[in-house]
């Protein structure tokens, strides 16, 4: 049995996984990008259930937080995608999603993930939020800006300034559960290797060119996240 | 208490504050007419800081009434002795016409000079841009920082930023001005030119509640002087008897330094 | 509930088993089996690829009708799913390291039955013990090698558990552990591989019993008439030799079981 | 429900507690040390440092975890030359694999929620420090430090319970912690979902007593930023 | 310049410092004999808190030689017209006998106002608990917030902060002190305190410099007046000379306010 190299592998040819691993990385992104957009949002909520709502709001974002980051992804995933099946198809229609993907197994896995992913956002913001200094948040309630202006103006920028870091980690955390989404038969990138390293048997060329791929989407993201930070990060003084 | 036929533009009535045990504010009555200008004087953690705050609602009044041109602020019972805001819209709309400068500036770190003094009348009051530019052009000019109006606060001198933060109250053309010591932080020189300015406001009618450590703006420039002392008035009255003729003890003491 | 289609499950990366091809295409004894098989039927099937973690679950939640994926069937599986009549059958063989200790494990290429020849196994066993005692064994994580482990040479041996065939051949290589148990189809390519050219299968193999009765096609419960139809085609391929042909295109050996 | 069913996986999924507990342990602290070293790297201002830590961060957080497991635990092996050194003796033994995997791991991400909070401690309060003649060192430790951990604190904590959450992928180079058993148990009686809500509930429990005990710290390190309780008022009234 | 023996506390010489385009300081040269008192007056912008900032190395001079009690601060050239610092250890030895008060106070936010006091003594001095405990309560007794000892900073009024400033300042004993308008939230009483304070320093031979706009400081305490003008020093004397006679044009004009 000859041995295909590394190079014939990522190409096109005859032993080339190519075309398979550039499908695979889209559905990793496309996972992972729709996971964390939900998870902002929620995590948006979740922030200000936990800061500025009333006990009953306050103890439901606690719990979802704390159920949601303490429970294995895994499980999550799997309530999604067996226990959930009903309630998937209903949003699923709701969203229109049929079309774009046909498979609901994407639904769940995006879902799954962008809800364990808001658990996590929920703290970066509450995090971030204690950083902004008080007085600015005063100055603006003193101008009778309403909450949402507020919330617009002055306090969503300021706290991405110091949320920024954290919700990097989170993107990056959130790259790599896309990966636990193949138990819903969803082929992304680390399954997609799994079944190229199984099929030839080289293992280890499977997982480097997998590595070296979430490296490339990182990188990527990295640049954005940074500029981001730039821009959030104007009129800092530092030493 | 002077009788007087201007209406009232603040009214306050037995307004009370603890922060957890200690009673900041024990009660303090007291009014402002239109176009009046109010010193309000006091040695430190007197409570002016936290009187200014309350009337414009950063801090909820434990109990009291807060009448802002006429209408009363209205406030719901929390338990425990507190209070709390009944009605945010009712809040936020007699916010937006009551300027405030903060002991402590508190300029938006995020924006640049001209952004803070454009914040306001832009996304609060929906006024128009160009609009907006001139005015907020003319009053850094006004306040002699006009050359750093791209400058974030953190790149100002202690005076700068105040005032930015004055020029970013007057922006608003609130009807009343909340000034907690809008000099500290400036020379004779820019202290006479920003009192020239408050003088100005004052004759186009502007009301404005000054707490100050200024005596000279006190006797001059005010139409009345109240007198904090541990959380109540202690005195209060116009200017020129104040300062020549005080009844309390502690008030002659205060001002002989 | 006579259908008319089927999607049948495999797991796509347990070569020969069933495997896929750079462009997507699923292939191997599983697949050229069951298309057969279905062409006996007078079904027309779709196969897909589940990751072998969630395919029972996914089978009884309705996600596809089929399991095929050199699975065996053993009794903890019939607990949960049916099984149609066995399509395969290698046994359970040991491998190790060329020039190793164990090289030299007596009984090679015999095979015993637990269900025939219950005491021709333990017997063999006891054989073996003196050599693999205080050994470290690699298994698939709850394989049925794992249970013969379990049954047969508790505290003799040292088990160590992986979520892959392919990861204990690794760590054989790597001199973690000592021997593996795993099919024999399995074993076969595995020691082709030009990485394992270390590896050779050593001494005897086991199959019947709770080994199982070797590859079958996993079902719903519920689908009985599926369930006869598929034992009907599976004794007609074997009868006309297509088992044979296959296997031996795919493991180099008949596999057909008696 | 099978109610002697999860009690029986209950009962065979606790034996596996410690051995989970052990590896998150020894993953966070060991991976917080390098964590700050990392993060002063970042912000050292000098270059190399910076550079390296920047290649760190970059290639542990751009690529999954099951990856750097593999690669650690599998891929290290296949050199025979490293199998003859000294290194052998540790990397040999998976439970050490797996304390290495997740300690890099960790570093990296904790890495960047440390530099958040550093950066987020108002400057001017390290100018006081600094005008007093406190040395670099002192001006972090009794500063900036205290300053940033409680503004990093909420992420943190996110980190910690991925970390206990992450110590289930050790199951893939055979260590046998509460995840590895519950994959046996899952593949011995495939119900799947009773087992992971088994497991699932364990893990909770884990991390619902480490962030009540974060939230803890995190109560106690910030009175300043809550009103003041019943002070011992020596109250002499205002000066 | 007078010529003195007393030997000089702080010497600063072609001090020059510019942030981007900006030069803020253009060669600033000037002297504070021991025991001196040295007010520096000057309009807002004028760069006096950055002067004050460079002298305790807050802010690396781009050009100049600075001295303290006879050691001159080693600085290297870092290209681009910039400096660094040489030697850090060096810089912090000298920092922990200058003590300085913000011109923003920059209290520790996570630290009581008693733990603020105690920090610098404890740990960089490294003097004994107890002693350090004694100290403080004196000190804040003597600033009058010494029932506030157990409040957060976040918790205090304007002027309270300020004098806590004071009292951390002064608690590490320091032979230079370096003042940013330390009576700008204060009321005309405590002025009058902290300014007592003040003066019995500076007759126990303590050095002292300080930004003010207190005219009343700077003609009845110090004993060297300077007033900076865009970057430079426009006019320096001894206050009785300069308030009566100042040759500056500028200046006359800035004491009329
Ligand atoms: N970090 C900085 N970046 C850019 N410009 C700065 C910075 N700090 C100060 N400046 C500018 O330098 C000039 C001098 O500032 P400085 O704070 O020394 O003034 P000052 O004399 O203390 O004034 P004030 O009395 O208002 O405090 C100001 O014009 C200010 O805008
Ligand atoms: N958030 C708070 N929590 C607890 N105590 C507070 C708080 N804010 C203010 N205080 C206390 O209330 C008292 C009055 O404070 P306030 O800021 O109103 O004083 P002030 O008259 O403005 O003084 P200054 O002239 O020093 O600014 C002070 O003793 C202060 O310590
Ligand atoms: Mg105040
Ligand atoms: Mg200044």
């Amino acid at each position: 049995m000859a041995q295909p190299t590394i190079w014939e592998l990522i190409g096109t040819g005859p032993n080339g996984w190519g075309i398979a691993l550039a499908i695979a990385a889209v559905m990793t992104i496309l996972i992972a990008l729709s996971g964390f957009v939900i998870g902002a949002v929620i995590g948006v909520f979740g922030a200000w259930a936990k800061v500025a709502g009333g006990p009953v709001t306050r103890s439901i974002a606690g719990f979802y937080t704390t159920v949601l980051r303490g429970i294995p992804d895994l499980l999550v995933i799997y309530l999604f995608y067996f226990g959930g099946s009903a309630v998937v198809t209903a949003i699923g229609k709701l969203f229109g999603a049929q079309g774009f993907i046909g498979f609901p197994g994407f639904l769940a896995g995006a879902l799954a993930v962008g809800i364990t992913s808001g658990a996590q956002q929920t703290e970066v913001f509450r995090g971030a939020f204690k950083a902004v200094p008080s007085g600015e948040l005063e100055a603006a309630t003193a101008c009778g800006m309403s909450r949402w202006l507020r919330f617009r103006r002055i306090l969503a920028p300021l706290t991405l300034r110091h949320a920024i870091p954290g919700m990097g980690n989170v993107w990056q955390v959130t790259l790599k559960e896309s990966a636990l989404v193949s138990v819903t038969g969803v082929v992304e990138l680390l399954r997609q290797s799994q079944i190229g390293a199984g099929s030839t048997g080289l293992p280890f060329d499977f997982y480097i060119i997998s590595a070296a791929i979430y490296l490339a989407i990182s990188t990527v993201s990295g640049g954005l996240l940074q500029f981001s930070e730039k821009r959030f990060t104007r009129g800092v003084r530092r030493g | 208490m002077t009788v007087s036929t201007t209406p009232a533009a603040i009214t306050v009535r037995g307004l009370r504050k603890s922060f957890g045990p200690v009673e900041v504010l024990k009660g303090i009555d007291m009014e402002a007419r239109e176009g009046e200008v109010v010193s309000i004087l006091g040695s430190s953690g007197s409570g002016k800081s936290t009187m200014l705050r309350c009337i414009n609602m950063l801090e909820t009044p434990d109990a009291g009434e807060i009448t802002v041109a006429g209408e009363a602020i209205k406030l719901a019972p929390a338990g425990a002795g507190k209070s709390k805001i009944a009605d945010r819209k009712q809040v936020e709309r007699i916010r937006s016409e009551l300027g405030m400068v903060f002991q402590s500036f508190n300029l938006w770190s995020h924006k640049t000079v001209l952004e803070n003094v454009m914040e306001a009348p832009l996304h609060v009051q929906k006024r128009s841009r160009a609009e907006c530019l001139e005015e907020a052009e003319a009053l850094l000019a006004k306040v002699g920082i006009a050359d750093k109006r791209n400058h974030y606060p953190a790149h100002l001198s202690g005076g700068q930023q105040q005032r930015a933060a004055i020029a970013r109250a007057l922006a608003m053309r609130p009807k009343v001005m909340l000034f907690d010591e809008p000099t500290s932080a400036l020379d004779p020189e820019l202290v006479g030119e920003v009192l020239r300015v408050m003088r100005a406001l004052a004759e186009e009618g502007r009301t404005m509640l000054v707490v100050t450590h200024e005596m000279g703006f006190a006797r001059d420039v005010s139409s009345r002087v109240i007198f904090l002392h541990q959380g109540a008035i202690e005195e209060e009255g116009r200017p020129q008897d104040m300062f020549t003729n005080a009844r309390s003890e502690r008030f002659r003491k205060f001002i002989s330094g | 509930q006579d259908k008319t289609e089927i999607v049948i499950a495999t797991e796509g990366a347990f070569p020969p088993y069933n495997l896929t091809r750079p462009d997507g295409t699923l292939d191997g004894y599983d697949i050229e089996l069951g298309k057969n098989l279905c062409e006996r039927m007078k079904i027309k099937c779709t196969f897909v690829a589940q990751a072998f973690d969630g395919i029972i679950p996914a089978l009884n939640a309705g996600k596809f009708d089929a399991i095929m994926a050199g699975m065996s069937a053993t009794d903890k599986r019939k607990e949960v799913i049916d099984f149609s009549m066995s399509y395969g059958s290698t046994g359970q063989a040991f491998a190790t390291l060329k020039g190793g200790a164990l090289e030299k494990m007596p009984m090679k290429d015999e095979l015993f039955s637990l269900a025939s020849n219950e005491a021709g196994a333990r017997k063999a066993v006891e054989q073996l013990k003196p050599l693999l005692q205080g050994k470290t064994v690699g298994v698939q994580t709850a394989s049925i090698a794992a249970r013969f482990m379990d049954e047969y040479l508790k505290g003799v041996v040292q088990v160590r558990e992986y979520k892959t065939t392919e990861q204990h051949d690794m760590d054989l290589v790597a001199g973690r552990v000592d021997v593996v148990m795993a099919s024999m189809g399995y074993l076969m390519t595995a020691v082709a591989k030009p990485t394992n050219s270390d590896m050779t299968i050593v001494g005897p193999r086991f199959q019947g019993g709770f080994l199982g009765a070797g590859s079958s096609v996993g079902l719903r419960k519920t689908d009985t008439a599926l369930k006869a139809k598929f034992d009907e085609a599976i004794a007609a391929a074997k009868a006309d030799g297509t088992t044979k042909k296959l296997s031996t295109k795919w493991f180099g050996f008949d596999m057909t079981p008696q | 429900m099978d109610i002697l069913f999860l009690w029986e996986t209950f009962l065979s999924l606790i034996t596996a507690l410690p051995l989970t507990l052990q590896l998150a342990a020894s993953a966070i602290v060991l991976g917080a040390f390098l964590a700050l070293g990392l993060a002063l790297c970042r912000l050292s201002g000098i270059l190399p440092l910076d550079w390296f830590a920047r290649a760190y961060i970059f290639a542990f957080r751009g690529t999954p975890l099951l990856v750097q497991i593999f690669l650690i635990y599998y891929g290290l092996s296949q050199f025979r030359g490293l199998r003859q050194t000294i290194l052998w003796s540790v990397l040999r033994e998976p439970y050490w694999c797996a304390v290495i995997a997740l300690m890099l791991n960790t570093a990296a991400y904790s890495s960047e929620i440390i530099r958040g909070g550093l950066l987020s401690v108002p400057f001017g309060q390290v100018e006081a420090a600094r005008a007093c003649g406190m040395s670099r060192f002192m001006t972090f430790r009794r500063i900036t430090l205290p300053l940033a951990i409680r503004q990093a604190l909420p992420g943190y904590s996110n980190e910690m319970i991925s970390m206990v959450k992450a110590t289930s992928l050790a199951s893939i180079i055979t260590i046998m912690e509460v995840t590895g058993v519950a994959a046996r148990i899952i593949s011995e009686t495939y119900r799947a979902i009773e087992v992971f809500i088994v497991a699932g509930a364990i893990y909770l429990a884990i991390n619902f007593i480490l962030t009540q005990l974060v939230a803890f710290a995190e109560y106690r390190l910030s009175p300043h930023l809550r009103q003041p309780a019943a002070l011992p008022t020596t109250s002499t009234g205002a000066a």
